[in-house]
């Protein structure tokens, strides 16, 4: 392989071998970039020496059309930055604006919010682990995904109309009361999804390719991870229990018994095993929440105009990708002074060159998979 | 979410009287806050406690270390919706952080970004969200930069700076000092002005594109 | 001129048999090609719990036509700064090799473009690995750093694996005896076993290598289309492109036929010398009679008139089939003096439809591979290559040529050859994996260690 | 007639294939010209009815070697290879030696005319069916008559294989 170390045989060959480092350039339009991600790749024959990537082909300035809306006509918005998690987006902003307003949206409507949040997530992770799986070169599991992630979004469908950018919660609670076979249709979702759950399992975890593929790719150590500020399962993976629905509980989750998956090594596969694992978890979430829903009005008492008192808050939920935030500062009036998205796939893309360097681009791929971005969510 | 159980009542602030006389929130007496509270709910009996005090001055141990360490460079501690917020000398940021990183293991940078308050003195409020995986709480720090003022950058305390740091200057064009790559993130490098200050319009920018590129005057 | 002539009508009067044969091959391969995409898609969609192609014809059946004729009129895209030369030639070279590699395959005892060319097998296989210039040539002319790294990942494959594969041919090629291809098959019909039982660990030598050969799934890393958009075709478009595609599917007709001829007994039935399995002689009628009345029963169940009808007209044409496919066995059974007549008949019609059989089972396996595994990464494909295939191979001629001497000395034939040659397939197996534990102990940590030179295996 | 045709196609396509790897300054296409000549000669070697050079030709320099150059080539970096001189100062070396080639190349056919046939050994021509299968002689000779000097072959190979191997291990 060429390579530039200069040999006692002399410079002819330095010349001639020394191929100087090639600069791939991976994207905006690459079949497994997820989106427009761009990625500038230094490499020495296949093997990454260096990476820079290239983002913002998706900008909209969502935070600067915050400023020019009232707090309701900017929450649609909030679906549209991670598009396949619109729901968590949207609970995110509806609980920072309620905290803004100091109004609480009562038990029922948080125990339905929590449910269609938990199979928000369960979605976004069968999007991630079909499309993680195919940059890796298996091409069936992905249809199996999207089958089961279609039941999901019929669920979304069937509750407010829409499948994809639901805007599913208001701020102080929910419009819509919740179906008459809510209950029955996830409870129905999750009894066939632990089987399903298993088919992937079958087909990927004890796999040697898949393994082989996966395991010691991407290694991102607990210690790196908080200093690049990684979160959700990119940290969980790297063997940092923390789990923002745990330490501090928003909605119903402090009402029911859940586990925080944790990995050892942080590689790839360990976060393919968590995140894995947190599918299940989300299940018995919903198994829990479905059981017990409280009766109640769904809607806090907020005005049709609403005018937080000045002020600012910093709300974060834990979404698919990981800590998503909503920081809000109210000057009094009907629209937000300021609204700053603290978007979890941006940062734990940060990472990526820490994870990138001195792997095959085989593994470039892999680890972008693995991080799970999306890029209306980096680009905001 | 009870971010900050943190004891509440506490004596009048001690040090630090607001810096500027503008709308800035954490300034804002609270006092304006109830009124402000009140128009947002005329037809519904909604929030009947009308004095809602949102904004106290906070004066726990932890600011109470850090006061003693840093002395007037904490130039206000207060919490806002239970949430607490120290306001620290934007040129002793970086040394604060490292502080609280390793002393009082905020470990975590979860955002860093800027508001602009164009009327303010000094214009732009830098945020930092800190998070502390042992304490399991957050604090928000803050510090204020004029126009052109640079911000020391935190980016040798918490690596995951780097990028934020490029959006704020991206956004606001605030200048990191010491910032390794400090250059535009989310928009072409050949962008014209910083899009979330407040006095940037986004019609003129557009009106101007028009007239560059398309050679026309923009219909809008 | 006269003699220009007459050497030329010479020519065609010695030549015009297999000058027919391959005229047909090149102006039928296509649409067996397309036809073969069409049932990979379909078999996908199966696993997939999809449908796959629906719309054009009844269930999708005119697919590959309509792709065809979309390809043929599509834009033709040349790189500004390729090698237009280059550019050109490439595909033609990739799906010229493949094809004229099939001159060399008899589909049954009677259909063979180069009869009886002494060198059958290895004429094959040497010509349609020169398939591999159409891959890497293409890749350099494209003048894109995808392509370039498609090419020489195709290269440096192509080289690793050839070697397992021929070594792997060489311990079939032990039990024949010979090269040529029809004198192979018949040396499995003496033996009266298939070389494939005989030489297991050969076998899948030869299956694993014959996928890397013709980059599929899961070594399909030469067009990894995640990894390097389409690798070494990624600027191709159009007929040129699927002319690179027909290339690979007719590669792998060659893969599955040489297996097929080799080890899996050509057109023969399995265990030709065992009479009570002689009424395997009537599964093809069987087949096609299957078939029909599936189709019959199907017929009230069309949503359409057009649609039962045309159910209708399959079933009729299935049992036509059935029926000549039967004549040869059965007109025997009633006049035995009509044995010799049918006799070539016979052999045709069952021969091509056992080769044909086994060639689409060996094609329905990588298919299946492609749809169930994930793709390996390129350290890995080169460690599983030259660390375990290869050492494998070459121990397996090793021991298969012992235990044959060792056979012909205690006067074994046929398949009591098993005694020999399988503890010698088996002690093979243990090597190689104990080579391979060795070479993973010595090999250091793989955590956080770049993965080392790619290329040098 | 038609074995004259062949013949000259292939030997001309060698020889101006042969010619043109040496002329042109694209080493992608010097290799795609050595391949066409290699090529030729194979098909040469087939009309001369000996099947198992001809497809030891073909894989052994078409298929391997020749794979192995071009996968060499694309390491290089091509722009540098182009702009180097490639005629580097053995003008005159390279002269002196084809033209004592050429020398003696007309000395043989010279003193070849001369003799009985032209000189050329060609028996009468034999019926391609009568011929012996023509891998298995070829086997029967290497392995019986020229069993040493194959053997001495392969140790050499051997030892380059060796010799390769450890050159390629020193590096890291």
């Amino acid at each position: 392989m060429a390579r530039t170390t200069v040999t006692e045989s002399g410079e002819q060959q330095h010349t001639l071998l020394g191929a100087d480092e090639l600069i791939l350039n991976m994207g905006p339009q690459h079949p497994s970039t997820h989106g427009v991600l761009r990625v500038k790749l230094k490499l020495d024959g296949e093997r990454v020496i260096g990476s820079e990537c290239m983002i913002g082909y998706l900008h909209r300035g969502v935070e600067k059309i915050a400023e020019n809306r009232s707090y309701q006509q900017f929450a649609p918005y909030v679906d549209r930055m991670d598009y396949v998690a619109a729901v968590s987006n949207g609970l995110g902003y509806c609980e920072a604006v309620e905290k803004l307003l100091v109004v609480e949206a009562p038990p029922r409507a948080k125990v339905i919010r929590t449910i269609l949040t938990e199979l928000q997530r369960i979605a976004s992770h069968l999007l991630w682990l079909g499309t993680h799986a195919l940059d890796i070169g298996a091409l069936t599991p992905v249809f199996y995904c999207f089958r089961e992630r279609e039941e999901i979004l019929k669920i979304f469908e069937r509750y407010c109309g829409a499948r994809l950018t639901t805007h599913a919660f208001r701020i102080g609670g929910l419009q819509y009361e919740a179906y008459d076979t809510l209950e029955k249709d996830v409870e129905r979702f999750c009894k066939a999804f632990e089987s399903r759950i298993k088919e992937y399992e079958d087909l990927l975890t004890q796999n040697r390719i898949w393994v082989g593929r996966t395991k010691g790719v991407g290694i991102l150590t607990a210690a790196d991870a908080i200093a690049l500020g990684a979160t959700g399962p990119v940290i969980r993976a790297s063997g940092v229990k923390w789990d923002i629905r745990k330490a501090m509980p928003y909605a119903a989750y402090d009402q029911y018994k859940f586990e925080i998956p944790t990995g050892k090594t942080g590689d790839t596969y360990d976060r393919y095993l968590v995140r894995m694992e947190e599918m299940r978890q989300s299940r018995l979430i919903c198994l829990q929440a479905i059981e017990n829903i409280p009766s109640g009005p769904i809607m806090a008492k907020v005005g049709k105009v609403l005018k937080p008192p000045p002020g600012e808050v910093y709300h974060s939920i834990e979404a698919p990708k990981g800590e998503l935030g909503y920081y809000v500062v109210s000057d009094g009036t009907v629209q937000p002074y300021r609204v700053r998205i603290r978007p979890p796939s941006f940062v734990n893309l940060e990472s990526f060159d820490r994870m990138v360097r001195g792997h095959l681009v085989a593994d470039v791929v892999a680890i972008i998979g693995t991080l799970d971005i999306v890029l209306g969510e980096v680009d905001r | 979410m009870a971010d900050e159980p943190k004891e509440q009542q506490a004596p009048p602030v001690p040090a630090g009287d607001k810096p500027a006389a503008s709308p800035s929130p954490p300034s804002t007496p609270p006092a304006k806050a109830a009124e402000g509270a009140t128009p947002a709910a005329p037809k519904p009996p909604a929030p009947p406690k009308a004095p809602v005090v949102l904004q106290t001055p906070l004066n726990n141990e932890l600011v109470a270390r850090l006061r003693t360490k840093f002395g007037t460079a904490i130039l206000e501690a207060i919490e806002d919706r239970k949430q607490a917020i120290i306001l620290v000398e934007r040129a002793r940021l970086a040394e604060i952080a490292l502080h609280l990183r390793d002393e009082e293991k905020f470990n975590l940078l979860t955002d860093l970004t800027a508001v602009d308050w164009p009327k303010r003195e000094k214009r732009f409020d830098i945020v930092l969200n800190l998070y502390s995986f042992p304490k399991n709480e957050r604090l928000r720090v803050k510090a204020h930069a004029a126009e052109g003022e640079k911000v020391p950058s935190v980016f040798g305390v918490w690596p995951t700076a780097n990028w934020l740091e490029r959006e704020a200057f991206d956004m606001f064009g605030i200048v990191f000092s010491g910032h390794p790559d400090l250059k535009r993130i989310l928009l072409p490098d050949g962008w014209q002005g910083y899009p979330l200050r407040k006095d940037y319009d986004i019609i003129q920018q557009d009106n101007a594109w028009v007239k560059e590129n398309l050679g026309i005057e923009s219909g809008q | 001129m006269q003699a220009v002539i007459q050497a030329t009508l010479d020519f065609l009067k010695a030549c015009w048999q297999p000058l027919l044969c391959g005229l047909v091959i090149v102006a039928v391969l296509p649409l067996i090609a397309g036809y073969i995409v069409l049932v990979e898609r379909k078999l996908m969609a199966d696993m997939q719990a999809r449908l796959g192609p629906m719309r054009v014809g009844p269930h999708g059946l005119l697919q590959p036509i309509a792709d065809a004729v979309k390809l043929l009129i599509k834009e033709d895209i040349i790189p500004q700064d390729a090698d237009k030369l280059v550019f050109w030639l490439a595909p033609v070279l990739s799906v010229g090799a493949a094809l004229l590699s099939l001159a060399g395959l008899a589909i049954g005892p009677a259909f063979q473009v180069a009869k009886g060319i002494n060198i059958g097998i290895l004429f094959v296989v040497g010509v349609s690995a020169m398939g591999i210039y159409g891959i890497v040539l293409g890749g350099w002319a494209s003048n894109s750093h995808y392509s370039l790294m498609g090419a020489l990942r195709s290269s440096a494959q192509l080289v690793s694996y050839e070697t397992a594969a021929g070594l792997a041919l060489v311990t079939g090629l032990l039990f024949a005896g010979t090269l040529n291809i029809t004198s192979i098959v018949e040396a499995q019909y003496d033996q009266g076993i298939w070389f494939g039982l005989l030489a297991p660990v050969a076998f899948f030598t030869y299956l694993v290598a014959s996928i890397a050969e013709t980059n599929r799934a899961p070594f399909d890393l030469p067009e990894a289309e995640s990894e390097l958009v389409a690798g070494y075709m990624t600027e191709y478009s159009g007929f040129r492109w699927a002319l690179y595609f027909l290339g690979e599917y007719t590669n792998m007709i060659v893969v599955a036929s040489v297996a097929t001829t080799l080890f899996l007994g050509g057109w023969l039935r399995p265990f030709p010398r065992t009479h009570w399995l002689d009424f395997l002689d009537f599964l093809p009628a069987l087949f096609m009679i299957v078939v029909g009345a599936y189709c019959v029963v199907r017929v009230p169940k069309q949503p359409a008139k057009v649609q039962s009808l045309f159910m209708l007209a399959v079933a009729g044409l299935c049992f036509a089939v059935a029926l000549v496919l039967l004549a040869p066995v059965v007109l025997p059974m009633f006049q035995r003096s009509l044995a010799p007549v049918v006799k070539p008949f016979y052999d045709g019609i069952l021969g091509s439809f056992w080769f044909l059989l086994k060639v689409s089972a060996y094609i329905y396996f990588f298919m299946w591979l492609r749809f169930t595994i994930p793709r390996y990464r390129f350290d890995q494909l080169m460690r599983l290559g030259w660390h375990f295939l290869i050492p494998l191979s070459i121990i397996n001629v090793l021991v298969i040529g012992i235990a044959m001497i060792v056979g012909s000395y205690l006067h074994l034939a046929g398949g009591w050859l098993l005694l020999t040659t399988i503890p010698a397939s088996v002690i093979a197996l243990i090597v190689a994996l104990f080579i391979l534990s060795i070479e993973q102990k010595s090999a250091p940590p793989e955590q956080g260690r770049a993965a080392s030179d790619s290329y040098a295996g | 007639m038609l074995d004259k045709v062949i013949f000259y196609f292939f030997a001309g396509l060698a020889v101006i294939s042969a010619v043109l790897t040496v002329t042109r300054r694209n080493i992608v296409h010097s290799a795609i010209f050595l391949i066409t000549a290699l090529l030729a000669t194979a098909g040469i070697f087939l009309q001369l009815r000996a099947e198992f050079l001809f497809i030891a030709q073909i894989i052994l320099y078409v298929g391997g070697i020749m794979v192995l150059f071009i996968f060499v080539i694309m390491l290089v970096n091509l722009d540098v290879a182009v702009r180097q001189m490639q005629f580097a100062r053995q003008k005159w070396v390279a002269l002196l030696i084809s033209l004592a080639l050429a020398a003696q190349v007309g000395l043989m056919f010279w003193s070849a005319g001369k003799l009985p046939g032209q000189g050329l050994p060609v028996s009468e021509a034999v019926p391609a069916a009568q011929l012996p299968p023509n891998s298995e002689e070829v086997a029967r000779s290497l392995f019986s008559s020229y069993l040493l000097p194959f053997e001495i072959a392969s140790v050499l190979l051997l030892v380059a294989m060796i010799g390769a191997v450890v050159m390629a291990k020193k590096r890291t």
